[in-house]
């Protein structure tokens, strides 16, 4: 495994300890594995809390500061955080306005987050939750656990977080949440497995001439295994499920292009040089775009794109103010 | 059975998950996220940790466990492990007496929370797979004293367990694979079978 | 190779429009392979132009913007752009005050960017240069190339693009980009080997149990081949060669940890982890620190760390707002 | 020799380069960044595309060929292979007529030329190593006409190669590497003995 570790089972414990010496502006609660805005929330603002397993860096952790979350719950590589963690991290995020959970569609997460949620409710901290199921690699059906959150975890998070930042209330800022998850569809292609580091080898193995289309972010198998495809090709798998998801996909949208981890940005640009003619094609009007590695899967080399169909709200609170370790703007 | 037999569960629960962990984790490399493994051995090596002085009663112990569960192993399996023992105690007639009938209902409200929790349905490709029949066989045979229910509620877990892995996953990460899922045995149901075969070795030794 | 790649001869033109489509404020010469502000230069701002191979992402294109560079001239993968493409870089920033060329010590780069100044000399555009030579894997002697550039360019392109921005002169603006140059030291490791996508495999073989130390951002091979080393020995492998160089290393500095383009984010800021009590134990004062891909080495596993001693003038102009896709603060 | 048959070494010495491409970048990952092969063919694939109409004189092809490598190579061997082309031409005795002394004379500034702009001495381990000796050898043969002081060149140029393996490098990316430099031929070195042979076989052919 060619991994910067010391201990596999101490990879989250040190890895906070980095985030902790890296930012000043950010406070890690190392019991409870919870990363907070250094400054307590400002009274009257609703918090935004999120979490889930690590591995999937800058995301969550990394998207906490101003105009965004006041706090993540970071679970073990893969893992959702435990209750007691994201309890931990609500009651200190909690200026008494009230917290929105921002949860990813996993049945470790939604479970972990709910109970959490009864815990937070009985000690009078009064939470709302959103569940972000983007994915359109997983067939929706009320007998399957659902799609996966990804992609616009991040783009919520932004948007959402500007809004809170102004003062809204907690129905406002949980209705705006719902608004964006409905708006965001992704898809994600692998070019290789990921390496768990408590594992210690990939989590499958990928022939030199295949790859895997309607990957999520836990180096988990896609939906399909075929021959490894030019870039071209590849948009058009990333692209057409997603614009067939929307049905119209036409209108003003933002989009995030993600590395996985282990593609470096120029192939992430050419990528993107084949996704944009396909998206303009569709309708899609891209006002604003994200490229880099924003939601990734450990060290897998592939890519997710996401498309949020954006209004003129969501826009101006894309452009407000955010400070964090992993997006910043405006200030 | 006393607490003290309860407890030696638990411990050889933990030594078969530590002997199987890197099993477990391999099962969920096929249709996961390749952490099963450590999520329970994290999980069941804090819970005997906290073993030591060993709890007064069955009540007490099956919620020291549950909560242990709950707040170190995290994923699905924490929730839902966590509910399991957390169901149990309540559903005890009496909280220190616990004879052949009185862990089967425990066993069998812990399985219903499981259920509760997670929506699965058997045949859904989980855990439930290896519980849901383990509980039936347990007391089918319950007439014949704890080791025997046990022992036929751990085949049952066995079996179950197998018959996974024809299956389509419709819960959990493995329904993101679709129709690929089939073919591999579902890493919650193997661990489930552990939980069961532990159960039975204790209670055998026992005898 | 699994890469998001068409036809590898194509992949610096690619991802150029990739580039195009998504920064509307980069205006990409794409018969030149030159990355420009889309606003001309500010008649009397000196303009800064870098360039160098491409494979580096994001530098130098990335560093494109307000507060920053005002070109770059992207060659083939990890191949000096020609004097042709650094001239017309040099040419379309110019806005009569002057450029300064930030070159990387590579006789490639020296060499082409040198020729690049005759012709832009004989053109009548005032050209300065400054070459940054940091990395101390590489013995400096009279006799040799001396020592590669490396870190310490991105952290000086935003120095001294703020000084720009503000309105110096030539002649400042390259005193300052010699101060800093003159403060900046080096040091990286790769766990893997890097695949140009024109040559189709891995540079070199390096087997699972070892790590090249001191390698550059070619994906060359480094100055020696160890056994693969806990993150905590590694952090002495690269801190300890840098404090020694200094030889008396106490005092401000910017720090900058880089992901080589491989390596997640998760084990950058467990490498962090290790690396900031090494610094602190050789009396460096870490003012501001840098964590993430950004100069990276295609898809190499592996990172390099870069202290720059920093006086007060240093972190005042590093605090500068900047807008660029790579980095971007104060705006 | 005509200006054909210069044009003829030229294209002969993008065939070489294009066959050859794969083991230039070869030589060049052991000690460098992976991109020799593919920077000579690029330029010489350009050269190629400027030789038609063939350029009007000697003067005129060394010219042409020296200021396209220079703008499209880039690394380090753009502007040191431009540079060789563009001293030729200067370096004749006449814009026109070409013969043994006056190419020996055009190759010597040639060299004289990449020796001023990279400042690599013999023994650094660069094409010099290939270049000096060759043109050292042409001068000894130029009285046996002009093939035959080729061929002389293009010998020396590859024992120059040769010779490069157990040298520690001291110009060029490969000086990064200290010590593990040795053991390896020098890229550089290989494309001009390539150069060489190019101008040779076209030579002997033209007799
Ligand atoms: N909804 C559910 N109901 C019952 N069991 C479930 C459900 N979802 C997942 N499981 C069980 O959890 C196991 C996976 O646990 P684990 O790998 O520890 O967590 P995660 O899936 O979060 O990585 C599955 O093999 C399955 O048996
Ligand atoms: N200073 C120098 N003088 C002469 N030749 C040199 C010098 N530096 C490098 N070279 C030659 O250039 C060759 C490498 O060319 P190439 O790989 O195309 O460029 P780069 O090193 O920029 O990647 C080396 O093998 C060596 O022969
Ligand atoms: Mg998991
Ligand atoms: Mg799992
Ligand atoms: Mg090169
Ligand atoms: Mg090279």
């Amino acid at each position: 495994m060619k991994k910067f570790v010391n201990d596999p089972a101490d990879v989250l414990a040190e890895a906070l300890r980095g985030i902790q010496a890296a930012h000043t502006d950010l406070r890690v609660d190392a019991e409870n594995r919870v990363i907070l805005r250094a400054e307590p929330t400002r009274a009257g603002k609703v918090a935004l809390v999120s979490g889930g397993g690590s591995g999937h860096e800058p995301m969550h952790g990394g998207f906490v500061g101003r105009g965004m979350l006041d706090a993540a719950a970071a679970g073990e590589v893969f893992t959702s955080p435990t209750p007691d963690q994201v309890l931990a991290a609500t009651q200190a995020a909690d200026s008494g306005a009230g917290v929105l959970h921002i949860v990813k569609n996993y049945t470790g997460d939604v479970l972990n987050f709910e109970m959490a949620a009864e815990l937070a409710a009985a000690e009078g901290v009064q939470v709302e939750s959103v569940v972000v199921a983007d994915d359109v690699a997983v067939q929706d059906s009320t007998w399957t656990a659902g799609r996966r959150g990804t992609g616009t975890t991040v783009i919520l998070e932004k948007i959402v977080g500007a809004l809170a930042e102004e003062g809204a209330d907690l129905a406002a800022v949980a209705a705006l949440a719902r608004r964006v998850s409905e708006a965001g569809r992704s898809m994600g292609v692998a070019l290789t497995s990921c390496t768990v580091p408590a594992a210690g080898r990939p989590t499958f193995e990928l022939p030199d001439d295949e790859m895997e289309v309607g990957v999520g972010i836990h180096g988990e198998p896609g939906r399909s295994r075929v021959k490894l495809a030019s870039a071209r090709e590849i948009a058009k798998l990333m692209v057409d499920p997603i614009v067939h998801d929307f049905g119209d996909a036409a209108g003003p949208a933002i989009v995030l292009l993600s590395g996985l981890g282990g593609t470096p940005l120029i192939e992430q640009y050419l990528l993107y040089g084949e996704i944009a003619p396909l998206l303009a094609e569709a309708g899609v009007d891209v006002q604003r775009v994200l490229i880099g590695d924003y939601i990734t899967s450990l060290d897998m080399a592939g890519a997710s794109l996401t498309v949020v169909k954006a209004d003129d709200e969501m826009l101006r609170l894309w452009d407000a103010p955010v400070v964090t370790p992993g997006l910043r703007w405006g200030a | 059975m006393s607490t003290d037999d309860l407890v030696a569960w638990i411990r050889a629960f933990r030594d078969a998950v530590t002997d199987h962990k890197d099993e477990l984790t391999r099962l969920d490399s096929e249709i996961g996220d390749a952490d099963h493994g450590s999520n329970m051995a994290r999980g069941l090596d804090a819970v005997v940790a906290k073993l030591d002085p060993a709890p007064a009663s069955p009540a007490e112990l099956f919620k020291t466990v549950g909560m242990t569960l709950v707040s170190t192993v995290g994923g699905a399996s924490g929730p839902l492990y966590g509910t399991l023992f957390l169901r149990m105690g309540p559903a005890l007639p009496s909280p220190d007496g616990v004879d052949t009938a009185a862990l089967g209902a425990a066993l069998r409200a812990g399985v219903e929370g499981v259920i509760a929790r997670g929506k699965a349905e058997p045949g859904d490709k989980t855990m439930i797979d290896a519980l849901s029949p383990a509980i039936d066989a347990w007391d089918a045979a319950a007439d014949d004293g704890p080791a025997a229910a046990a022992r036929a509620a751990a085949e049952a877990a066995a079996r179950g367990r197998d018959a996974t892995e024809p299956l389509v996953a419709r819960k959990g990460r493995a329904s993101y694979l679709g129709g690929r899922s089939a073919g591999h045995i579902d890493p919650g149901a193997a661990s489930s079978t552990l939980l069961l075969e532990a159960l039975a070795d204790t209670l055998a030794a026992a005898e």
